[in-house]
This record gives structure tokens, C-alpha cells and sequence, in this order.
């Protein structure tokens, strides 16, 4: 069970969160991107053997969405958001 | 043996839910309200009314419930400016009073979060879990207060039992 | 390839078991083959053994970056069955089951397979609405599922005393899927490997592959190993979790997400459970082993990971669900628990095809692809020999991808 | 045989509390204080358990968790199975029995195991039993699996707890590094957590008898546990093991006998800054031939029940070891006046300090133990030079074997933290760490007091270590594993076969696999293998260390948590009066309990649904819509935003209008259908179904917070503050009328799709006019401190129409009947609106909403679709149950559809049904065939409507 840092709450355990999904490239213009890029935005992710930068959302806390990266092969957390103060 | 506790299921408060940038909540409704807290998850009071900092730009202004009808008359929820947000929800927590020496052995049971009065001082308010439900948790007078939406207040109710071996008075 | 039998066995035991041969060599690694198999897991080594066998493909090369059968097949909880929802799904998954009730015999090595039905707890309707479902798709592709009483499946399951009229979640009834059964993992990874290699696929294991090379055209080239280059024109990825890992490094990208799966077992005890109880309301399954250790599984994590790991809560919330349903494990004991990593597709159903990448192969999504391996295995190789998908796989491939034509298996049920 | 061994004096027990107890029916005495172990020990009981595979007869071997020969069942209140018993404190009343022998471990039948044992060598399971199928032969080999018994059920009285902690350091062991550890962290002023699995702080102190300081190191110890018993941040627990090491410093913690009475066991869960690991370090055996015979131990368990229990194991006493700590237990047991009848020590040149402790004792360097004279205990052991000298019987009745130290490193690698292995020491230590946590004392390889404690006195320690005993005149089985009798020769079959790796060889000889889960013998089986493949051990490297450390009880873990925390209940203030007229009550959805029906006493579910139905039709019902998922949104950008999420327009809503839509992931999947109201030109109320309500609040948090950053939305959960009856029916504007409301009721001022706030029976409501239903009907929406009050007002007023509760099985016949669809049953995750023939739904005016491009994109590919249709099956009469495909032509062949609904429709009476169906919409008219498991069943197809089609009445 993480350790998630919260900017509002600070740390905090994971049971309070839901997982929002690995953090997506930018949304393109639906009318003009090529549908190969379409269905390659929708429904491929980033899966690195390595830190990957995720959404979280602080459901049971919060109510903050976040964003942290995190190592997929140690689950340590390389980068936490910038706290609220 | 059981938890030296006294559990209380407490009644409704005037609760209101505040959302918005800081300084337009305090033009719209400032000197009917405490001074916003400054610090995240803290809580200012006074007048009666307490407020309580549980999120960005989220307040909670909580009352008596005598004193719901005039804080109503005095926030206007339904006159605010777009720019805030300011709706009733009294009726959406169910608050729950764990008082006593052991009451955070009972707490430990229930809520993951670390109460220790270093961590978690006199003025600290969050919300977090209980039994894996989100809860409003703050302390409170020899103990702790929580409270869950209303609608899962009986679960609550029995598993505060079942954890401190004793009904609620 | 040495028969084992009764006599072999008595033969070896009074010359002290000191002829027993290899039961695969370990063959100098050549620099060209005609097919490299990435992985020697359940779907590399049955790729490898049915490319030999159906299709008389032999020169290959299994490489495995570690031990063979050391990945989900040393991991997972053996659950064999085809309780499934789709048209495109349920022949796939009759066939494996059929597949793997004769493999014993194919491979003579002893998969010690166990039909002994999986039974579904249901406690809700609309779960029990999905199930019959089911079998009326089911039965039209002659898999077996049938509904029971809650008397009857308490008179199944004695250690099933929770659940009753007062619980939250009151036990409904009992669905029987007669065909699921279990058997031993090892055997599988152990029997295809020595079966393969009888028939001449080299299997290396402490080799591990770096990265795909493709050639001038474009196409697959080979691979780059710890042990140095290996040519061939067509390489299969078998290596679930880590499958994007290395299709990365051919510039491919894929729909595909490294998630957690762990499973836990109890101490031994005396045999008492003799079916595979599935819950999928309160969100867990088990059977006991022949070592008298109740296997135990849950949900997956969500979360993207490569630790192998376990999350506490996920697991507490495994085992508080069993308790309700089976409050005298209590005292029983956790002796053994462990974590692996799969990969799941965008609409979590299997992904097996040729990829854009001519001669590059992949097999992968398979979160629980254990019950799948004989007919992945054979449709695999088929797709690999003869260039056309096998029709029982022709859903999988990925051009489903192409008009975003999910086959929605997902959540069907606890156990994968 | 029933000798007392109990030492005249000595020992850490109260002799004056005798204790009571059981052991395979027969009655003993021991003292408080006694382990199981040490109490059968003192009576005089040696042969204690048999082996799993071949039956062999077992005594104890250690005086710890590691035992891996004898385990127990423990019987009466607190059964449990699989316990080592050197790790069961003896109580008053103790029943306990030996497992996996019958009737008993001196005479047990499974014995004759022994006899086909060649025939059994390691994996012989896979090479046989396959002809003609392995279903005969499973059966009668399930009955020799497991060792003890299922619990039969759960603890009569008493209760599991689980509850969280939070330390600046968490200490695992309260051995002297661990008491140091925490002596300076609790000094420091930091919140401390020190758990310790024995019953007493001092680990391996107690068991020995070292000086710190020149006084006995228990004095040290108890001024240890004093002075932290004094510091209010100390948090110290003994007969408490810390069993896993998870990730981000959390690890669990089992107690045993907390100090509530009522609480069988209690789990913690940790969250530590620092972790400082304890752990000490155990003995391993010596491997070489009769190894497992009753009265081959652990030399130093041997000196634990001499020293710390008052017990002579035997009364001569021969040792075979490999190192220096041997020589100290030696020395304990001649001056505890036991007869050391001689020392094996299998190097050829032995440390002066180790001999210095022995001056009178026989020592025969470059000598192993090369076989063992007894069959239920040992009479004798083969002393043979590796000179290859002649080797000869040495009388004894035990023999303490030690063959080196292991330190516990379990944690420390379950932490994912690196291991090294040590030639000097010849084990694994702990190298770098990934976690926070560092190793401390004989985990981290400092395995004497000297290293650990300043002023502590001990004998420095060297090794060479001997994986197995290999000389020709060797006799017996030497086993690696005694639990699962895996023999040295199994690991060189395995070998021989190829299965090479660690894990082959663990796995095809299943050592190291027993609940013990191989903690004396892993190490051995690493080195055999080395020694066998001549490659250095470190290349071999261990097998993974799991979490647990040792086995714990699933009640433990679960604490409180069973069914309802992990499943919810939610109550609505008519919950309980629903209940209280009969209604039956189930699961509907976001944990709700919701009615099902109303059936009056010998009614049936059908009959109960057909008289709720007609009520709603005919003349009036009512029912409890709390339930549904409810969102005050409030900014300047929600009209934008609701454009975006909704497939259809809510921007061109005026205040006080609402409109019906559907929510679409991007991917063009439905996610929910609901309807949005506008309350004023910044303030919209948006109503979702019940069971999506929090997936759609995380949606749209979601993406005002990480997409649309700069758009001005606050979204306020309100499905708790409003509360709501919906009055559905014919009669609903008559019994609305007779509530008494300030809210003009006539279509023109108040139409359907449209809400408005006032008075209704004296409470303030917010009055909704939508239909799930299809008939005239109003939502009237209060708080729910109110909500009783008004159903009862409700229930009254209604009294003159018939008013009737109806329930979720009734809302489903009405909508059906209606063709509205239903997440659960049309919407399956394949269908689009278009499908569902809602294409109305998908505006054509917006560029871009979620689900806009794929939708367009999946039906570009021009795949069949499955479209909804009505069917009515061409037998009025006959019900279709509902998931039932359709095939063509009823064959059995791949489905063209199914049926997503089937009801008794009590306006058409007679079955109607839902389905979808590919090309359905072209196909109305058609038949189509339901194929049933036996049978098939014509059903025409029409549209999926079977009631007041133009919707007159519900916008009446």
C-alpha cells in the first residue's frame, strides 16, 4: 500500500486514493488527427519498465486530482506535486 | 475487557459546503463567517459557526441547527456570484463522537490516518477514511469527532460497535 | 524421448534412479534459426511444441531470460475452464480445456489434471442474470453450465456457512460449469518443455533478449541477447508483463498495461473443498491442492506495476470477503503469498497476431492466460506457420483495434 | 518410557504453577513458562511427530518457529492446525495432538511408506499414476495430503483485530541489538514500535548464559525492558511477529494474546519511517546420514532447554558441528551436568578460544557425524575421520548438530533489499538496502554479544562450512528437509534430469516448501546444488523469501473486516419503513438496498408485481427514488461542460428546464444516461443512475481538475441532501393536489422535463416532472430529515387513488414496456445510441463530446451492429428468460443477438420483451429464434415500445 503525497493533505495512504490512469499525451482535435492516431491516443498508454506519471485522485480525502510519477518496477514515487500552503 | 469509550451518534448541524477563490467567498459572505483558516485542513471558529478548510478552495461552515435558517438568510446560497459556491448539505453527514481514554485504540481500528496529537493537532479537521468510507474526521473534547454521508451512518453505527465492544449512548 | 511409466519408474528405483536422462539438453545457442521464441513460459513452450509437431517447424530457439517456467505459470492458480460470454470467446476456451484434459497422454508426462467443476457462489441478481446468460451461450458451443439451489450448493461445499438469510449479501444459488478443472503447473511449463525438445526445439534458458532487430525492409531480423545476436525471420514475444517492454524496442507500440495479480495459499490441511469455489460477487476463488493447501485468488490491481508485489489492502480485502463466505478459515493459517505481472489489453481480451512489424509475433492481454494455454499454444503456432490466423483466434488479433471493435469479456468474472 | 527430564534447578519457568495439559490423548504436567516443546521434553516424550512422505518417526529439533519435525494440532476452543510445537505456550488445559500419523507418531500405520521409499523418489508423481487417468489414483492421494485438519469452525467467543500504527521506527526482534536499537531511538525522543515474535524480550540471551559488563546479560536485558516500559513514545509488544515488509516501510505485525482477553489475535499495520531489522539469526542443520532420527537437535536448542527451560533433552550428549558456537553449548551442558560424550567438529584445525571452553571435554577435530544408531531415538553416533581413519559408534542419546548460522534476513529481503553472500560467515547478509531500513546484530552478521553490546562477553565465532556430510562409510538417509523428506539424493536426481535452477530443484523436490517453509534446511539444498554443480554458492542464489515470515491465522488478518465493510449498506429514512410493510429487499446497485417488491401474504413475486404495476398505469404508485445520484454544479463554463460530457446539448437550457441524455467515454462506450436540469443561469442539477453515480463524479472531477483546467466549475455532491418520493400515475397531480403545494401543477406553467422549487405538505421540496415510468409523474425531492415525514403525508393522500409502494421489479416491467433502456440489461458495453435507436441523442451541431469521433469511427468500420428491437414471442403466454440468444433460424450456431429484457407487460397481457439483434431495425416484422438449452422459440420483432407510444400520458 503506497505512501501518496497529497499537495493539500500531504502523505497519505493509498486506500484513500483511486487510481486515475498513467497520464495520457494531450487530447488531439478530433476532426483533424488521422483515425490510426485516434484509436492510437484512446487506447494505447504509456507502459514503462520505469517511472511513469499517473493521475490519482484523493477520493476519500480531498478531493484533489494529482499527478505523481512513480517507478513501476519499485513502486517508489521519483516526483510528488508541489504542496498547497 | 473492552475500549474505555463513550461513542456517541450525534444529531445534524447546520452544515454548508463552500467552493471558490478565497478572497470571493470572503467579499460574499467574510464578516458573517470565522476568518477563513490559512492552513489546509485546519479550522477557525467563533460566533457560533465553525469553519473548516478540508480541500482547495473548499470550506465547510458548520452551526448548530438552530442556526441553520440564519446562516441560510445570510450566505443566500441561491444569490452567489458565479464565482463561488455556497450549497446546504446538512443533512449529508452523519457525525459520530468517540470520547474517553481509548479512544484512539478505537480510531486506530477505524481510520488510517496518523492522530497522534504531534500529527494531528487540536485544530485539525480532514477528511479521510472510516471503514474504508470517506469520513470527515476532527478532534474533538477528550476524543474525536467523524462523520460519513448520512446514508451509510447505520453501518457506521454497527461497526463502531463491533470495534469498541459497546452500543452508542 | 524416454517413456515414463510404472515400469520405468521401478526399473530406474533399483538401479537407484541413477539412469534417469536429461529431460531437455542444453544445446549450444546457434546464431540463425527459423523461429526465435521470446519466453519460456506456458504459451512460448506450447508455441514451440505445436510449430514442431503440427507443422513440422523444429529449427528454434526458446529463449528465456531466466529459468523455464519460471513467469505466471510458476505464479498462477491453475484454473482451467470456459465459462465464458462471447461468440467470439467460448469455442477458443472449449477447445484449451478439451486440449489440456488429453495432455497428459500427448506429452507422457504426468499434468496429475483434476476435473472437479468450478461452482460460482452467486449473491446478487443481476450477477446471476450475467451467469445464465452465459450458459444459454455457453451450451450452444457444448460447454457445460448449469444452475443450483443454495441447498445443493451447500451440500457441495459443507466448509460454505456463511452467506445465509441474514448476511449482507444472502447466498442466492449455485452455477456448475462441470468442465473447469485444475491440474499442476509445473508439469505443463515441464512437460511441453521436454516434449519440444524431443523433437528437437532448443530451448536456453539464462538468455535474455535486449531488444528486436529489424532489417533494412523493415522487417523482424533477429533478436539481441545477453549471449549475443540470434538471426531469424520470424520471432515470436511470449513474455506476458513484459511483452511492450520489447516491442518498444522495434518502435511498435501497443494497447497494452503491466498490471498486478497475486494469489496466496493456505497451510496443508485435509482434503475439504473438492471443486473450485468461485465468488465473484464478494470477489474471490480457491481450490485445494493435492498438497492440501487451499489456493487462493482475488482481483487484480489496477495500477501499473513490474514489482511483483502485493498490496495490503487489496489482499485484506480477499481474505475478509472469504470469511464472510467461509467463516471457519479463520483459524486456518496464510502459509505463502506471492505476486506477478501481466499485461491487459484495451478491452482486456487477448492479443495474438502478427504485428505490423513483418515476422514479429506477439501473444500477450492474457491475464489469466493459463487456461489458455494449449490453444493459444496450437493457434499461435498455426498463425506463425502458415502467415493466416486459425479461425478459434481470428477475434484476437489486432486489427480489432482498427474500428474499435473491443471484445468485452471484462470482469466476467473473479477468476481469470 | 515416561523419565522426567526436568532439571533440579534452573530455567526461566515457575515451578510453582504447574500447568495441565494433553498431548495425543495422554495427560502431562509442565510449569508455566514451558513451550509444548519443553513440557513433552521434561516428560520425557521423544518421538513426537512422523514425516510427511515416508512416516518417519520425529522428535523436536529446534526451540523456535523454525521446528521443522514436529508439528501439532491444537484442539478444544483455540483449534488450529500445522503448529510447531516449540512455538505453543503451554496453558492450563492444553489439548494438543501430533499431525499426519495415525493412531499414533511411536506406532503409525503410514509407516509403510518407508518400505516403497526408493520406488518414491523426487518427481516421481510426474512420470506415473497417468494410465489410464489420473482421476483414479487422485482421490486416495488427496486423503494423504495436508497435515492437520481444517479448523471445523470458527473461535466460539472472541474476536480478531486489526487496527493501523505510526512510528518513527519500527524494531523487529528484542533480542540485544533490538532492545540497543530501541534503547537509543526511545532516547532520542522518537515514536517507537518494538515487536518481538517470543513471549520474552532477550532472544537468544535467554537461551545462553553470556556476561555484559560482568553481570549475567538477563540483568541487562531487564533493565532494557524497564527502562523503555518507562518512555511514553515506546510502543513494545512480545509474542508479536512482524510477518511481511511491504512496500513504502508498511509491515505487518501479528499478536498473539494481546492483553484484552477477548481478542484472540491482533494484526498491525505499520507505517514506519525507519525500519530496523532484528531479526537475530538461526541455527542450520548438519546433513549427513540419520539426521532425522528422534534426538538429532539443534545444538542450540539443546542449550535453550537446558538453559532456559530446566530441561535435559537427554542425559549424554554428543555434538557435531562445523563452528565455534558449539563449544559454548557444550560447555553449558557439562556444567549443567549432562555427559558430553564427545565433540565432532568437522575442521581440521579448531579456533584455541573454542577448546579453551571445553578443557575436559573429548573434541575430535576432522571427524563427521556419518550415521545414527536408534530408530525411535538415538542410541549411537558414527564418528568418522575424514582421514578415512576407522570410523566408530559413540554412545549417546542425543546428538546437537550445528552446521552455522543463518541471519534472518526474511524481512530485509521481502523489503526488495539486496542480499550478499559472506565467505567468512559462509551465509547470506543483508548488502544494500532499497527501502528505508538498515539490519542491525546477528541479522546483519554480527553473531556474537561482543559485536552488539558494549562490555558483552562472547566467544568470537568461525565457520567452515560443510554442506553435507560425504564420506564411504556413511549410512542412513541424510535429509535436507525433514518436513517434506527431501533427501540428498532427491537433489541429485533433480539434478541429474536438469531441472538446474534453484527454483527446478526446490520445486520438483518440493524442499523447502513446508510450512516451515525450509528455514533450517534452504541453505543446505543451495549448497548441495553448488556443490554438485562446482560453482561457487553465491552463483546459485537463494529462493525467494515470501511474505509470511511464519504462517498467520486469516481471521488476523481480516480483523473486523468481513462482509460489510468490504460491502457497504446504505440506508434512505424509508428503509426501514419498507421493510416493516413486507417489502423484499435486495441489492441495487452503489450498495443500496432497495425494495423489490411489496407481496402481500401468499402472493406471488408475479402477482405482487402485476397489481404494483397496474396501480402506476390505472391509477397511482409511489416509490423511493433517494437513491439516485445527485450534482449541484455551479460556474460560468458548466453549460460547455455539460456539452462536452453529454452527447446531446443541455447549453440551450433555459432555468427551471431540464433534458434527458447520455454521458459516452471517449472511447464511445455508454457510460451513464441521466438527466441535467438548469436552475439558474450559473446553477444546473444533474441526476445519474444510481449505480454510476460515483463514476460519473469522479469523471467529471477528473476532468475540470486535469483537462479543463482553467474552466470555472464546482461540482457539490448532493445525493444525501435531497431525498426523494416520486408520485407516478394517473392520479399523481390529484395526490400532489391533495399534499397541498404553492407550485401551480398545470401542464402549461409546470410540463414534463421541468423542475421547480416550493412548498409540498408544509416541507420545502424541489419537484422534478421526469418518468421512468412513462406515466405522469413527479419527483419530490426533500430533505431527508423530511422524507419520512412526507411518505406518510404521501401515503395518505394517496389513500383515496389506491395509492400502492411499488418496487425496483415493477419500475422494471413499466420501463420495458416503455422501451426506455436500462444500463445493466441493453447497455452492455457493445451497443452505441444509434443502436439503441437514441441517434436523436448524438447532436450533429457540436464539433467535438466525449465518444463523438470513435462512435463515428466504429461505424465507419461497418461491422454488424446489434440493434434494439421489441419481440413479442409468438406464444402470448410464453415468458423468455432473459439473456437468451437469438440464432438464425434457431440453430446452434453463433448468436445474432439476445434478449435483453422479458416481462409480463399488465397493459398488453402478455410477455414482452427487449432484445438486441443484429440489423435488428431493418427487421421489424421478422422472426427471429430465442435457442433455449432443448428448444426454440419464435418471437417477432417490432419496435421496442409496447405502451403509449407518442408519450401523451406522461407528458399529460
Amino acid at each position: 500500500m503506497l505512501l501518496i503525497p497529497c499537495p493539500f493533505c500531504g502523505a497519505r495512504s493509498e486506500s484513500e486514493f483511486i487510481y486515475g490512469g498513467p497520464v495520457r499525451a494531450a487530447r488531439p482535435d478530433p476532426n483533424v488527427v488521422s483515425d490510426a492516431d485516434w484509436v492510437d491516443y484512446l487506447t494505447v498508454v504509456p507502459n514503462p519498465l520505469g517511472p511513469v506519471q499517473e493521475h490519482w485522485w484523493h477520493a476519500r480525502g480531498c478531493g484533489e486530482w494529482l499527478t505523481i510519477w512513480r517507478d513501476t518496477r519499485t513502486h517508489d514515487i521519483v516526483e510528488a506535486p508541489d504542496e498547497i500552503e | 475487557m473492552r475500549y474505555d469509550v463513550t461513542l456517541q451518534r450525534c444529531g445534524l448541524s447546520a452544515v454548508f459546503d463552500l467552493k471558490g477563490a478565497a478572497d470571493a467567498l470572503r467579499n460574499w459572505a467574510g464578516d458573517m463567517l470565522p476568518p477563513l483558516p490559512d492552513h489546509p485542513n485546519t479550522r477557525t471558529g467563533g460566533g457560533g459557526v465553525e469553519l473548516y478548510h478540508i480541500g482547495r478552495k473548499h470550506w465547510l461552515a458548520r452551526a448548530p441547527l438552530a442556526q441553520e435558517e440564519v446562516l441560510e438568510a445570510q450566505l443566500k446560497p441561491d444569490a452567489c456570484p458565479a464565482e463561488i459556491s455556497i450549497v446546504r448539505v446538512s443533512d449529508t453527514l452523519s457525525f459520530f463522537r468517540i470520547t474517553g481514554p481509548d479512544a484512539s485504540q478505537v480510531m486506530a481500528i477505524a481510520c488510517p490516518l496518523d492522530l497522534h496529537e504531534t500529527v494531528f493537532g487540536a485544530d485539525a479537521v480532514t477528511y479521510s477514511e472510516l471503514f474504508g468510507l470517506k469520513a470527515l474526521v476532527l478532534r474533538c473534547e477528550g476524543g474525536f469527532e467523524c462523520a460519513v454521508e448520512q446514508s451509510f451512518g447505520d453501518m457506521v453505527e454497527d461497526y463502531l460497535t463491533l470495534s469498541c465492544r459497546q452500543k452508542p449512548v | 524421448m524416454q517413456k515414463y511409466s510404472l515400469f520405468s519408474l521401478a526399473r530406474n528405483a533399483l538401479s537407484g534412479h541413477r539412469n534417469w536422462p536429461l529431460a531437455w539438453r542444453s544445446p549450444p545457442l546457434k546464431d540463425r534459426y527459423d523461429v526465435v521464441v521470446i519466453g519460456a513460459g506456458g504459451h512460448g513452450l506450447a508455441t514451440a511444441y505445436y510449430l514442431a509437431k503440427e507443422f513440422g517447424v523444429i529449427n528454434i530457439a526458446v529463449l528465456e531470460r531466466g529459468w523455464l517456467g519460471g513467469g505466471n505459470i510458476a505464479r498462477n492458480t491453475v484454473t482451467i475452464r470456459s465459462n465464458y460470454m462471447r461468440d467470439a470467446s467460448i469455442p477458443f476456451y472449449v477447445k484449451s480445456v478439451a486440449m489440456y484434459e488429453g495432455l497428459t497422454r500427448e506429452l507422457n508426462f504426468n499434468m496429475m489434471h483434476s476435473k472437479r467443476t468450478m461452482v460460482d457462489v452467486v449473491q446478487t441478481w443481476p450477477k446471476l442474470r450475467e451467469l445464465r446468460r452465459r450458459q444459454l451461450v455457453m451450451d450452444i458451443y457444448g460447454s457445460t453450465y448449469e444452475q443450483i439451489t443454495t441447498a445443493e450448493l451447500r451440500r457441495r461445499i459443507p466448509a460454505l456457512t456463511g452467506g445465509g438469510p441474514e448476511a449482507r449479501l444472502p447466498v442466492i444459488c449455485g452455477m456448475v460449469h462441470t468442465d473447469a478443472g485444475v491440474n499442476r503447473h509445473d508439469a505443463v511449463a515441464w512437460g511441453y518443455a521436454r516434449a519440444a525438445d524431443a523433437m528437437g526445439v532448443e530451448i536456453h534458458q539464462q538468455t535474455a533478449v535486449h531488444s528486436l532487430l529489424r532489417g533494412a525492409q523493415g522487417a523482424i531480423e533477429g533478436v539481441a541477447t545477453s549471449r549475443g545476436t540470434v538471426r531469424a525471420n520470424k520471432v515470436v514475444v511470449a513474455v506476458s508483463g513484459h511483452t511492450t517492454t520489447l516491442t518498444e524496442t522495434a518502435g511498435l507500440r501497443l494497447p497494452l498495461r503491466t498490471m498486478n495479480l497475486t494469489a496466496f495459499v493456505s497451510e496443508p490441511v485435509q482434503p475439504l473443498i473438492d471443486v473450485i469455489v468461485n465468488c465473484p460477487d464478494s470477489g474471490f476463488y480457491f481450490s485445494q491442492s493435492d498438497k492440501g493447501e487451499m489456493v487462493i485468488g482475488g482481483a487484480p490491481d489496477m495500477g501499473q506495476s513490474f514489482r511483483r508485489d502485493i498490496k495490503q489492502h487489496v489482499f485484506e480485502d480477499t481474505v475478509s470477503a472469504m470469511l464472510s463466505l467461509f467463516p471457519r478459515f479463520k483459524k486456518l493459517k496464510l502459509l505463502r503469498q506471492w505476486g506477478g505481472h501481466l499485461d491487459i489489453a484495451h478491452d482486456a481480451s487477448p492479443i495474438m497476431d502478427q504485428t505490423e512489424v513483418p515476422g514479429l509475433f506477439v501473444t500477450a492481454g492474457w491475464w489469466g492466460g493459463y487456461k489458455a494455454i494449449p490453444a493459444g499454444g496450437l493457434t499461435l503456432a498455426h498463425l506463425v506457420a502458415k502467415g493466416a490466423p486459425h479461425p478459434l483466434m481470428a477475434a484476437f488479433t489486432l486489427d480489432r483495434f482498427r474500428h474499435l471493435d473491443f471484445v468485452m469479456e471484462a470482469g466476467t468474472t473473479t477468476a481469470r | 518410557m515416561r523419565l522426567s527430564s526436568r532439571l533440579t534447578t534452573g530455567g526461566r519457568i515457575n515451578r510453582d504453577r504447574p500447568l495441565r495439559f494433553r498431548f495425543n490423548g495422554k495427560d502431562y504436567q509442565g510449569f508455566d513458562g514451558d513451550t509444548l516443546a519443553s513440557a513433552l521434553m521434561a516428560n520425557g516424550v521423544r518421538v513426537t511427530a512422523r514425516s510427511f512422505k515416508y512416516h518417519r518417526p520425529r522428535g523436536i529439533v529446534g526451540h523456535g518457529p523454525e521446528e521443522p519435525a514436529t508439528l501439532v494440532q491444537l484442539e478444544g476452543e483455540d483449534a488450529a492446525g500445522n503448529c510447531p510445537a516449540t512455538a505453543v505456550l503451554l496453558r492450563e488445559g492444553l489439548s494438543a495432538r501430533s499431525v499426519n500419523c495415525w493412531p499414533s507418531p511411536g506406532f503409525d500405520l503410514g509407516g509403510v511408506a518407508q518400505v516403497l521409499a526408493r520406488f518414491l523418489p523426487a518427481g516421481f508423481y510426474y512420470k506415473t499414476f497417468k494410465w489410464p487417468g489420473w482421476h483414479l489414483f487422485e482421490p486416495s492421494i488427496r486423503k494423504a495430503a495436508g497435515l492437520a485438519p481444517a479448523p471445523a469452525q470458527p473461535p466460539s467467543s472472541g474476536h480478531f483485530e486489526a487496527r493501523r500504527a505510526h512510528a518513527d521506527v519500527l524494531i523487529a526482534g528484542a533480542g540485544p541489538a533490538g532492545l540497543q536499537a530501541a534503547l537509543e531511538a526511545g532516547r532520542a525522543g522518537k515514536r517507537v514500535f518494538l515487536a518481538d515474535e517470543g513471549s520474552e524480550a532477550g532472544g537468544s540471551l535467554l537461551n545462553r548464559t553470556l556476561s555484559i559488563g560482568g553481570r549475567p546479560a538477563l540483568d541487562w536485558v531487564a533493565n532494557a525492558v524497564a527502562e523503555l516500559c518507562g518512555m511514553e513514545n515506546v510502543t513494545h509488544l512480545q509474542n508479536a511477529t512482524v510477518w511481511a515488509y511491504r512496500e513504502h516501510n508498511l509491515l505487518m505485525v501479528n499478536e498473539r494474546c494481546p492483553e484484552q482477553d477477548s481478542i484472540l489475535e491482533r494484526s498491525w499495520r505499520v507505517r514506519a519511517g525507519e525500519v530496523v531489522i532484528a531479526t537475530g539469526a538461526s541455527e542450520r542443520a548438519m546433513v549427513f546420514g540419520g539426521n532425522d532420527r528422534p534426538g538429532v537437535m539443534l545444538a542450540a536448542s539443546v542449550q535453550a532447554y537446558v538453559n532456559r527451560w530446566g530441561v535435559a533433552p537427554g542425559k549424554r550428549v554428543a555434538l557435531f558441528t562445523n563452528n565455534n558456537s558449539a563449544y559454548a553449548v557444550a560447555a553449558d551442558l557439562a556444567a549443567a551436568g549432562l555427559i558430553v560424550t564427545a565433540i565432532l567438529d568437522s575442521r581440521r584445525h579448531i579456533p584455541q578460544a573454542a577448546l579453551d571452553l571445553v578443557p575436559d571435554l573429548p573434541v575430535h577435530p576432522a571427524t563427521v557425524a556419518a550415521g545414527i544408531f536408534g530408530h525411535k531415538r538415538v542410541r549411537a553416533v558414527l564418528a568418522a575421520p575424514l582421514s578415512g581413519d576407522l570410523a566408530k559408534w559413540i554412545r549417546c542419546d542425543v546428538l546437537a548438530h550445528s552446521g552455522g548460522w543463518n541471519p534472518t534476513v526474511h524481512l530485509w529481503s521481502q523489503s526488495r533489499s539486496s542480499l550478499r553472500y559472506d565467505e567468512d560467515l559462509a551465509a547470506f547478509l543483508p548488502d544494500s538496502a532499497v527501502q528505508n531500513c538498515r539490519a542491525v546484530g546477528a541479522a546483519a552478521g554480527d553473531l556474537t554479544l561482543d559485536r552488539i553490546v558494549a562490555g558483552g562477553a562472547d566467544l568470537p565465532y568461525a565457520i567452515e562450512p560443510l554442506w553435507r556430510v560425504d564420506v564411504p562409510v556413511q549410512r542412513g538417509r541424510a535429509f535436507l528437509d525433514i518436513q517434506n523428506d527431501v533427501l540428498v539424493s532427491d537433489v541429485h536426481l533433480a539434478l541429474r534430469e536438469g531441472y538446474a535452477n534453484i527454483e527446478h530443484v526446490k520445486r520438483y523436490t518440493t524442499g523447502g516448501m513446508g510450512v516451515d517453509q525450509g528455514k533450517t534446511g534452504n541453505i543446505n539444498i543451495i549448497g548441495t546444488v553448488a556443490m554438485q554443480q562446482g560453482v561457487p554458492i553465491e552463483q546459485i542464489g537463494t529462493t525467494t523469501f515470501r511474505s509470511p515470515y511464519t504462517p498467520v491465522s486469516f481471521g488476523a488478518i481480516a480483523g473486523l473486516r468481513e462482509g460489510t465493510v468490504l460491502l457497504p449498506y446504505r440506508h434512505t429514512p424509508v428503509t426501514q419503513w419498507n421493510v416493516d410493510n413486507g417489502a423484499v429487499m435486495y441489492e441495487a446497485g452503489a450498495r443500496w438496498q432497495r425494495p423489490g417488491y411489496f407481496p402481500k401474504p401468499g402472493e406471488s413475486l408475479q402477482e405482487a408485481v402485476n397489481r404494483e404495476c397496474r396501480a402506476v398505469r390505472e391509477a397511482v404508485g409511489v416509490y423511493d427514488g433517494s437513491p439516485l445520484g445527485t450534482f449541484e454544479l455551479k460556474g460560468r463554463d458548466v453549460p460547455r461542460f455539460l456539452d462536452f460530457i453529454y452527447s446531446n446539448v443541455m447549453s440551450s437550457l433555459k432555468p427551471g428546464e431540464g433534458r434527458y441524455g447520455l454521458m459516452l467515454s471517449d472511447d464511445g462506450l455508454i457510460l451513464d444516461d441521466g438527466v441535467a436540469f438548469r436552475l439558474d443561469d450559473h446553477r444546473w442539477l444533474l441526476s445519474t443512475s444510481t449505480g454510476h453515480a460515483d463514476v460519473v463524479n469522479q469523471h467529471m472531477e477528473k476532468l475540470l481538475q486535469t483537462e479543463f483546467a482553467d474552466w470555472h466549475a464546482m461540482i457539490t455532491t448532493v445525493t444525501s441532501q435531497w431525498n426523494n418520493a416520486t408520485i407516478c400515475g394517473p392520479h399523481a397531480r390529484d395526490v400532489m393536489q391533495a399534499l397541498g403545494t404553492d407550485i401551480d401543477l398545470s401542464p402549461q406553467a409546470f410540463p414534463f422535463m421541468s423542475i421547480r422549487d416550493g412548498m409540498v405538505a408544509g416541507f420545502p421540496a424541489r419537484v422534478a416532472r421526469v418518468s421512468f415510468t412513462g406515466e405522469l409523474s413527479y419527483e419530490v425531492n426533500v430533505a431527508p430529515r423530511h422524507l419520512m415525514a412526507l411518505w406518510n403525508k404521501v401515503m395518505e393522500a394517496g389513500a383515496p387513488f389506491a395509492i400502492l409502494p411499488v418496487g425496483s421489479e415493477s419500475n422494471h416491467v413499466l420501463r420495458v414496456e416503455k422501451g426506455f433502456l436500462s444500463l445493466g440489461h441493453e447497455v452492455d458495453g457493445t451497443v452505441d445510441a444509434y443502436d439503441l435507436g437514441m441517434g436523436w441523442v448524438m447532436s450533429k451541431t457540436k464539433p467535438d463530446y466525449l465518444g463523438k469521433r470513435a462512435v463515428m469511427l466504429r461505424r465507419a468500420g461497418g461491422a454488424t451492429r446489434r440493434e434494439l428491437v421489441g419481440i413479442l414471442p409468438q406464444d402470448p403466454n410464453r415468458q423468455i428468460p432473459e439473456g437468451a440468444p437469438l440464432t438464425p433460424a434457431g440453430c446452434k450456431e453463433a448468436t445474432e443477438g439476445l434478449v435483453t429484457a422479458c416481462v409480463w407487460s399488465v397493459v398488453n397481457q402478455r410477455w414482452v420483451g427487449l432484445a438486441l439483434l443484429e440489423n435488428g431495425h431493418a427487421r421489424q416484422g421478422e422472426t427471429a429464434h430465442v435457442r433455449l438449452q432443448d428448444e426454440v422459440i419464435p418471437v417477432s420483432i417490432t419496435k421496442p415500445v409496447f405502451h403509449d407510444p407518442d408519450g401523451t400520458r406522461l407528458r399529460s
